[in-house]
C-alpha cells in the first residue's frame, strides 16, 4: 500500500494548472461560481469546451484515435481536481461522457467518423431521452414507440426529464421496437435530430426556477434506420453500457471539497452574537467535521475503487456506493451552506446568476447561491437511478439479498 | 385536560379552509408570485372580512380575544394554501410588538392595522448576522438635539415595501434599541425582493435618517424583553403555520405513494418507503403535541411556556425540513418541479426557519435553568 | 383545548407523595434507582407490591370490584409519575399488567377467585409464554402443541424469551391447540403451574450477563383443561386483547423525564479540559435539548392518546407509535449517558448493582448503572412486538399502506 | 496509489486467521472471563512466537520494522477474536510512550515488552472527567529533595495488574508530567477488575509515593507532544481494531438476516432491512477507506496525518456504535444474549471508543487551522 505521488505526476499538475490559468477567462470561471447546478450557464460552458478542445483535452477519458489524450487516470484525476479548484463550470455530459462513449463502443464508422469529432467541437449539444411518465427509475417500462416503415422508424410517445432537451440539436434515445419479447429486450438505442417535425419540448420549470430539464413529445416522428446503434432490440445492452460509465466515472469528493471550503470562508464571515463568527461556534465546527471526515472517507474510497480499476479489478456495484454517499453528502452539504446564512439566503434574486451580465446582487455574492443550489441539488437522490434504485442494486449485487 | 376544537374554533377552521378552496387556488397563486404583486386587494380584503386581523387581539385591543388557540387554529389551517400576503408580518409579527409598547400611536396604529389599512415592518435582520437578536447590532442612532440620527442597513425586512411605518432594531450607545421609523422619512431607502417562497420583503437602507425623540419606542422590561415576548407570539403563530405545512405535506405524499406505480406496484407497497413515511409521520404528529403544548402553555401562562415554545421552533425546524425533504424523494422528478405542492412547502419552511431564530439558538434557549420534576398533568 | 390540572388532583397528588415518602423503604428504593431495566430486583420489588397491596393500591387499573382504585386516568397518571419520582421500582407487570386484565376479560368465575388476588398480593409470580425460537415478532407460526387427552392437556415444545420463567410458579402462555384451521385460529390461551412434571427452565445469559430471559422446555406436560382461558382455538382473541393492553397501558415519557434529570446532574459533575463541566459543552447541551424536546412532545402524545380514550375514543394504532418513539428515546438517554462518562463507564461490577447488599463501587454510583442499563435497553426496541414489526402496523392501520 | 497488502502483509494475516480459528475459540474465550485470569500464558507465547509484540518497533529499537500498516492488518484481522489479553495496552499503548522517551531503562523495557515477558501501564483516566488529556489533571506530584511525591487516583489503567511499571500522567506545578512508578513502590494501591469487555483493567491510588528524580519521563517536545504521538499510534492500531471488527459485525449479520426466517421468508428479503444494511455497508466500506488514509499517512509523514487520524477515530466511533446497535437489532432476541458474538462486538467497541478521546474531541481535533485545498493524489 501507498499513496505516494510521482514525480511526472506533479510535473503534469503544474502544466495543467499553468493552462487553466492561462485560458480560463473572467466570466467562464464566474460561470462555474454562479453555477447551482451541475449544468453551468451552456453558452459560457460550451465556450470553454471549445478552448479545451483547442488543447485537445476536451475529453479525456476517449481513445486517442477518437480524439482523447491518452492521459493515465491519475492524471486525469489530477486534471479533474484542477478544473474543479479553478472553479471552471463543468462540461456538458450528455455528448461527452454519455453519447460518445456509446458510439465509440457500439456505433457504425459511419456514426462515428460524422458525430464523434461534432461532439468535441460543440458542434452538437445532446440531449438524452430514457426516462418516460411512468418509467423514472423503472426503464423497463417504457413506451415510447418506433415502428419499422421502410427505411425509417415511426417515433410515437414522450421523455420526460430529458435535461437542456431545449438547447439540443441531438437525441440519443431509448424506443420499444418490439412489443411481443420480454420487456428489457425489446427496446432500441437511437439517435434523432430535434428538428424532425412531429417533436415538441415542453421545458418544465423545477425548484430553482429555471427550465433544466424537458419534456420532449414524438407524433410520428420518422427516423432513418441508419441512426440505429447497435443492434435492434439490444438498446438495453447499450444503456446499461452507459449507466456504468455514467455512475462509475463521476468522482464526488473534489468537488465536495472545494465546496465545503467555500462554506468555511462563508462561516468565518457570519458574526454572531458574542462577538464571535459562526465558525468559531462548537456546534458549527462538529458539523463541518463531520462533513470533511466523511467528504475524507469518499475520497479514499474513490481513490479504491480507481485503484482496483487500474490494476484490472471491477468495481462492480461500487459504483453505486459512490452515488449514494456522493450525493447525500452534496446534500448535506448545501444544507450546511444554508445554515450558516440564516434569513438573508431567503432573498431570490435570479438575476444575480446570470454570468454573463450578473445584477449586482443584495447582500453577499456568496448567498445567492445557496437557496438555488440547495433546492437543485435536492435532484440528485433522484436522477441516474434513484438512491433507493441503487440500494436495491448494492443489497442484491453486492450483499447478496 | 382535554385537545378538542371549541366550536368556536371548528367554524374559524372550516372558514379558513373554504377560503382556500373558493378563492386562493394553486394556479392563481403562482400567476401572482409570477407577476410579483405586493398585495392582491381582495384576498387581503376577504382577510379583513373574515375577521382574520382581529383574531390575535384582545377586546380591549379592539380585537377579538387574542386566543392563542385561536390564532394557532387559523394560521395551522391557511398553511396548506401557502399564503404569500403578509398576514403573519402585518398581523402577528408587527401587531405582537404593537400592542406591547408604549406610543401615542398605539392605538391607531392597531385600529388600522385591524381594519385592513395600516401596514407595519419589524426590521432585525442583517447581512452576514448568523441569528442574534439581543446582542449584536450593527445599525445604529446616534443623539442630536431633538431626537437621533439613524444608520445602518437591514436586510429581509417583511412587508416593508407596503409598510406606512418600520420598527427598526438599533443600537444607541451600545445598547438594544426599538426606532419607529416613518418610510417616507428622508434618507430611507426601501429596495423591494422576492423570497424564496413567493412572498414578498425589502432591503431598507437608512442614510442619515432623523428619529424624533417619542419614536424610540418603550416597554416596560426593556427592549431585549419585548423583543423575546414578541417573537415568541409571533414565532408560534409562525410554527403553527409551518405544523399546518407538515401536515398537508404527509397528506399530499401519502395520497401520492398510494397512486404512482414503479416496477409494477404502487411505490407505498414498497417496505423501505414505508418505514421512512412512519418516521415522517411520527414526526409530524410529534410536532403537532409540541405545537399544542406550546400554545396552551403559553395561554395559560405557565412557567415553562418559554422553554416549550424554542422546543416547539427546534422540532419544527428540525423535522419540517427532514420530511419535506423526504417528501420531494418520494415524488421522484415530479417532486422538484414547479407545477406540485411538495416543493412550495420545503421553499415556505426554509423561510419559516430563518425569521425567528436558527436551529441553535432555539436548542439553547429550550434548555430550564434548573431542573425540574415532571409536572403534574 | 386546555391543560388545567383540577384541585382534586392536587389534593390528590400531595396524598399520594405522603404515602410514598412514609413507606418506600431505602433499600427498596434503592432497588429502583440501581435497576439497569425495566425489572428490578425481584425480592425488593415483591416487597413493595405488598406494601402498596396493603394499601388497596397494587392495581390501579383493575376495576373495583376485582380490587382496583377507581381512579381517574388522570389520578393514576399522577400516581404513576409519583412512583417513578421517587425511584420505587416498577412492579413486575407479568401478573398485573398482563394476566390479570386478561382473566379479568374472559376468565370463569373460579378463575378469577382464585387467581386474581393472589396476583394482588404476590403470591403467585407470573410469566408469559408467548415466544418461541422461530417465533419471535411472528406469534402466528407458533408451534408448541396442547392435545386434547381426557381432561387434560398435554403440551410439547418450548418457549424463549420468558422473562424471570426461572422466578414464576405460574405461566400464561400460548398454544397450538389445531393445526388444521387458519394459522392464527388455532392457537389456546392456557395457564399452568412451572412445577408440573416435564417443564425445564434454562436462564439466557443476556448481554448485561444477568439472567432475565429464559427458555422453557415442555415434554409431555399435562395441563387440566380447566386451566383454559377463553374458548379453545380463540387464544389469538385474548392474546390480542394483552398486546393491546401491554402497548397502550405504558407511558413513557414520565420514567424520561426523570432519567434526563439524572443526565443532568452526571453532566453537571464531569470536568473537562478548560475547568468547566460538560454540562457547560455547546455540543452537550445540544444533544439534551433534542433529548428534551422529544421527550416533551411525546408526553404531549401520549397525553393526546389518553385525552382521546377518556373521552371514548380509540387510539388504535397510536400505541404502536408510543412504543416505537418511546423505546428509541430510551435508547438514546442511556447513550446520552455514555457519553458522559467516558472511560469510567467501562468498569464491570455487577456486585455494586445488588441492592440487598450492593459493594462499594469503584467511582461514583451513578456510572456503575449505565452500561449495563445501555446494553439492557437495546432489548426494548426488540420485545413487545419489534419496532419494525410496529412500524409495519402503522404503515398499514394509520396511513393505509 | 496502491491498495493492496503485498506477500508479507497477506502471511501475517493469514498466520493471524489461522490463530484464531485453532486456538482462540469463542468458548474458551468465554471461560478465561468467567474465570477472571489476568493472561493465558500460552496466548501470551504464542502471540510472542508469532512475533506480533516486535511488529510495531524498528529494527534499531530490535523490532520487525515497525511499519504503521503491518500493525493495522494484525489488529484488524485478531479483531474477529476479541482478543482480552493486554497487546494493545502494552504493545501498542505503553510501546508507543516507552519508544519515544528518554530513559535510562528504554532499552531494556523495550528487550523485555518484546520478549513478552516486560509489562507496562499507562495510566491516563480519572474519575469524573470527561475526556481530555493535556489540561487537566488531578493526580499532582509535588517536589521533594530527591524527587517527587505523588498523590492521586487514577482509574480504568490497562494492565496494571501484570505491570512491572505504571506510568502515569500527573501534574506538576501546574505542568503536565509522566512518572514512571514500579508498582511494587511503596503507597502504590492496584485494585483490579473487569471491564466491560471482558478485559481486566485497575483503579491505581498514589498515596505518597515517593519518585526518584529519574522517573520523571523526558521526551523531545514536552510531555503533551509526546502523549499526543502515543496516542495517535496506539489509537490507530486501536481504530484498526474496531475497523476488523465492523467487519466481523457485517459478515455475522449478513450471514443470519440470510437464513433467519419470520414470516415465511428470510428476514433479508425485506427491503427496509435491506436499505438498513446497505447503509451499514456503505458506512463499514468508508471507515476502511479513512483508516487505509490515516495509516498510509501517518507512515509517509503527510502534513494532514494527524486530522486524518482523528477523521478515523471520530467515524469508527460514530459508524461502529450505529452499525454494532443495527446487528444487535437485526439479530433480535438472540442479539441480547450473550451467546452470539454480537454483544461482544458491542461491547468491544465501547471500549475502543473511551480509550483514546470521546467524539466531540477527535471531531474538534479533526480540523485544519487553514483551509487547504484537495490534494494531488
Amino acid at each position: 500500500m501507498n499513496l505516494v505521488a510521482s514525480t511526472e505526476d506533479r510535473e503534469f499538475q503544474a502544466q495543467v494548472k499553468d493552462f487553466i490559468s492561462d485560458h480560463l477567462t473572467d466570466d467562464i470561471r464566474r460561470a462555474g461560481r454562479l453555477a447551482t447546478s451541475v449544468f453551468a450557464d451552456p453558452e459560457l460552458t460550451m465556450a470553454w469546451q471549445r478552448i479545451l478542445h483547442a488543447k485537445g483535452w476536451a475529453a479525456p477519458h476517449w481513445p486517442v484515435e477518437y480524439g482523447g489524450t491518452g492521459w493515465t487516470l491519475s492524471q486525469r484525476a489530477i486534471f479533474a481536481e484542477a478544473l474543479i479548484n479553478a472553479d471552471a463550470p463543468p462540461l456538458i455530459p450528455m455528448g461527452l461522457m454519455m453519447c460518445g462513449p456509446c458510439l465509440i463502443g457500439y456505433g457504425t464508422d459511419t456514426q462515428k467518423n460524422e458525430l464523434l469529432p461534432r461532439i468535441l467541437s460543440g458542434e452538437d449539444f445532446w440531449c438524452q431521452g430514457y426516462s418516460e411518465p411512468d418509467a423514472g427509475s423503472d426503464l423497463v417500462s417504457l413506451r415510447t414507440s418506433a415502428i419499422r416503415d421502410g427505411d425509417d422508424y415511426i417515433i410515437n410517445g414522450s421523455k420526460i426529464w430529458t435535461t437542456y432537451a431545449h438547447h439540443a440539436n441531438k437525441m440519443f434515445c431509448l424506443v420499444r421496437t418490439c412489443k411481443e419479447s420480454k420487456p428489457q429486450s425489446g427496446i432500441s438505442f437511437l439517435l434523432l435530430d430535434m428538428n424532425l417535425p412531429g417533436i415538441t419540448v415542453r421545458p418544465i420549470i423545477g425548484l430553482d426556477e429555471a427550465p433544466e430539464q424537458c419534456e420532449v413529445f414524438f407524433e410520428n416522428v420518422r427516423v432513418p434506420a441508419s441512426q440505429l446503434v447497435g443492434q435492434e432490440n439490444q438498446g438495453w445492452t447499450v444503456a446499461k453500457y452507459l449507466l456504468v460509465f455514467e455512475r462509475g466515472g463521476l468522482e464526488y469528493a473534489p468537488v465536495l471539497s472545494v465546496q465545503l471550503a467555500k462554506i468555511r470562508q462563508m462561516a468565518q464571515r457570519q458574526n454572531t452574537a458574542d462577538r464571535k463568527t459562526l465558525w468559531q461556534q462548537e456546534s458549527f465546527q462538529l458539523n463541518f467535521a463531520r462533513c470533511q471526515r466523511d467528504i475524507q472517507a469518499l475520497e479514499f474510497t474513490e481513490k479504491r475503487i480507481k485503484s482496483a480499476l487500474s490494476s484490472g479489478g471491477n468495481p462492480g456495484a461500487l459504483s453505486s456506493m459512490t452515488k449514494v454517499i456522493g450525493t447525500e453528502l452534496q446534500q448535506k452539504l448545501t444544507e450546511l451552506a444554508l445554515s450558516c446564512l440564516g434569513a438573508q439566503a431567503l432573498i431570490w434574486q435570479p438575476n444575480a446568476l446570470v454570468p454573463s451580465q450578473p445584477a449586482q446582487p443584495l447582500g453577499p455574492e456568496y448567498a445567492v447561491t445557496a437557496v438555488p443550489h440547495y433546492l437543485n441539488t435536492r435532484a440528485t437522490s433522484i436522477y441516474g437511478g434513484s438512491n433507493e434504485v441503487q440500494r436495491n442494486i448494492i443489497a442484491k449485487m453486492v450483499l447478496g439479498l | 385536560m382535554n385537545f378538542e376544537l371549541d366550536d368556536e374554533q371548528r367554524l374559524l377552521a372550516d372558514s379558513a379552509e373554504r377560503f382556500l378552496t373558493q378563492s386562493y387556488s394553486f394556479e392563481s397563486r403562482r400567476q401572482r408570485v409570477k407577476q410579483g404583486r405586493q398585495l392582491d386587494h381582495d384576498v387581503w380584503q376577504a382577510f379583513a372580512d373574515a375577521g382574520w386581523f382581529h383574531l390575535p387581539f384582545s377586546e380591549a385591543e379592539g380585537g377579538l380575544g387574542g386566543r392563542l388557540q385561536d390564532s394557532m387554529v387559523l394560521m395551522q389551517t391557511l398553511a396548506k394554501g401557502l399564503i404569500i400576503e403578509p398576514l403573519w408580518a402585518n398581523t402577528y409579527l408587527a401587531g405582537s410588538l404593537i400592542k406591547r409598547i408604549n406610543h401615542p400611536l398605539k392605538q391607531p396604529w392597531l385600529e388600522s392595522l385591524m381594519a385592513g389599512k395600516g401596514h407595519f415592518a419589524l426590521a432585525v435582520h442583517e447581512y452576514e448576522q448568523a441569528f442574534s437578536i439581543t446582542n449584536s447590532c450593527n445599525t445604529l442612532a446616534t443623539h442630536e438635539a431633538t431626537g437621533y440620527r439613524l444608520n445602518g442597513r437591514k436586510c429581509v425586512v417583511l412587508n416593508a415595501e407596503l409598510a406606512q411605518w418600520i420598527f427598526v432594531l438599533a443600537n444607541i450607545d451600545d445598547e438594544l434599541a426599538l426606532l419607529a421609523v416613518e418610510r417616507d422619512t428622508a434618507g430611507v431607502h426601501v429596495s423591494g425582493h422576492r423570497l424564496v417562497d413567493g412572498s414578498r420583503a425589502a432591503e431598507v437602507t437608512f442614510n442619515n435618517v432623523l428619529i424624533a425623540e417619542e419614536n424610540r419606542l418603550q416597554a416596560s422590561g426593556g427592549i431585549s424583553l419585548l423583543m423575546q415576548q414578541t417573537l415568541h407570539e409571533a414565532g408560534l403563530a409562525l410554527a403553527a403555520e409551518a405544523c399546518g405545512i407538515i401536515d398537508a405535506l404527509m397528506s399530499t405524499t401519502l395520497a401520492f405513494v398510494k397512486t404512482r406505480k414503479q416496477f409494477g406496484v404502487a411505490i407505498g407497497q414498497f417496505q423501505a418507503l414505508q418505514h421512512r413515511l412512519v418516521n415522517m409521520f411520527m414526526m409530524s404528529e410529534n410536532c403537532r403535541s409540541l405545537l399544542y403544548a406550546a400554545t396552551l402553555k403559553a395561554e395559560e401562562r405557565h412557567d415553562d411556556a418559554s422553554v416549550v415554545y424554542h422546543r416547539l421552533q427546534a422540532m419544527v425546524a428540525e423535522y419540517g425540513r427532514h420530511i419535506a425533504q423526504e417528501c420531494i424523494q418520494l415524488h421522484g422528478g415530479m417532486g422538484m418541479t414547479d407545477e406540485v405542492m411538495v416543493g412550495h412547502y420545503l421553499k415556505r419552511l426554509l423561510c419559516i426557519e430563518s425569521l425567528t431564530g436558527d436551529l441553535r439558538h432555539h436548542l439553547l434557549a429550550s434548555i430550564e435553568p434548573v431542573s425540574t420534576q415532571a409536572n403534574v398533568a
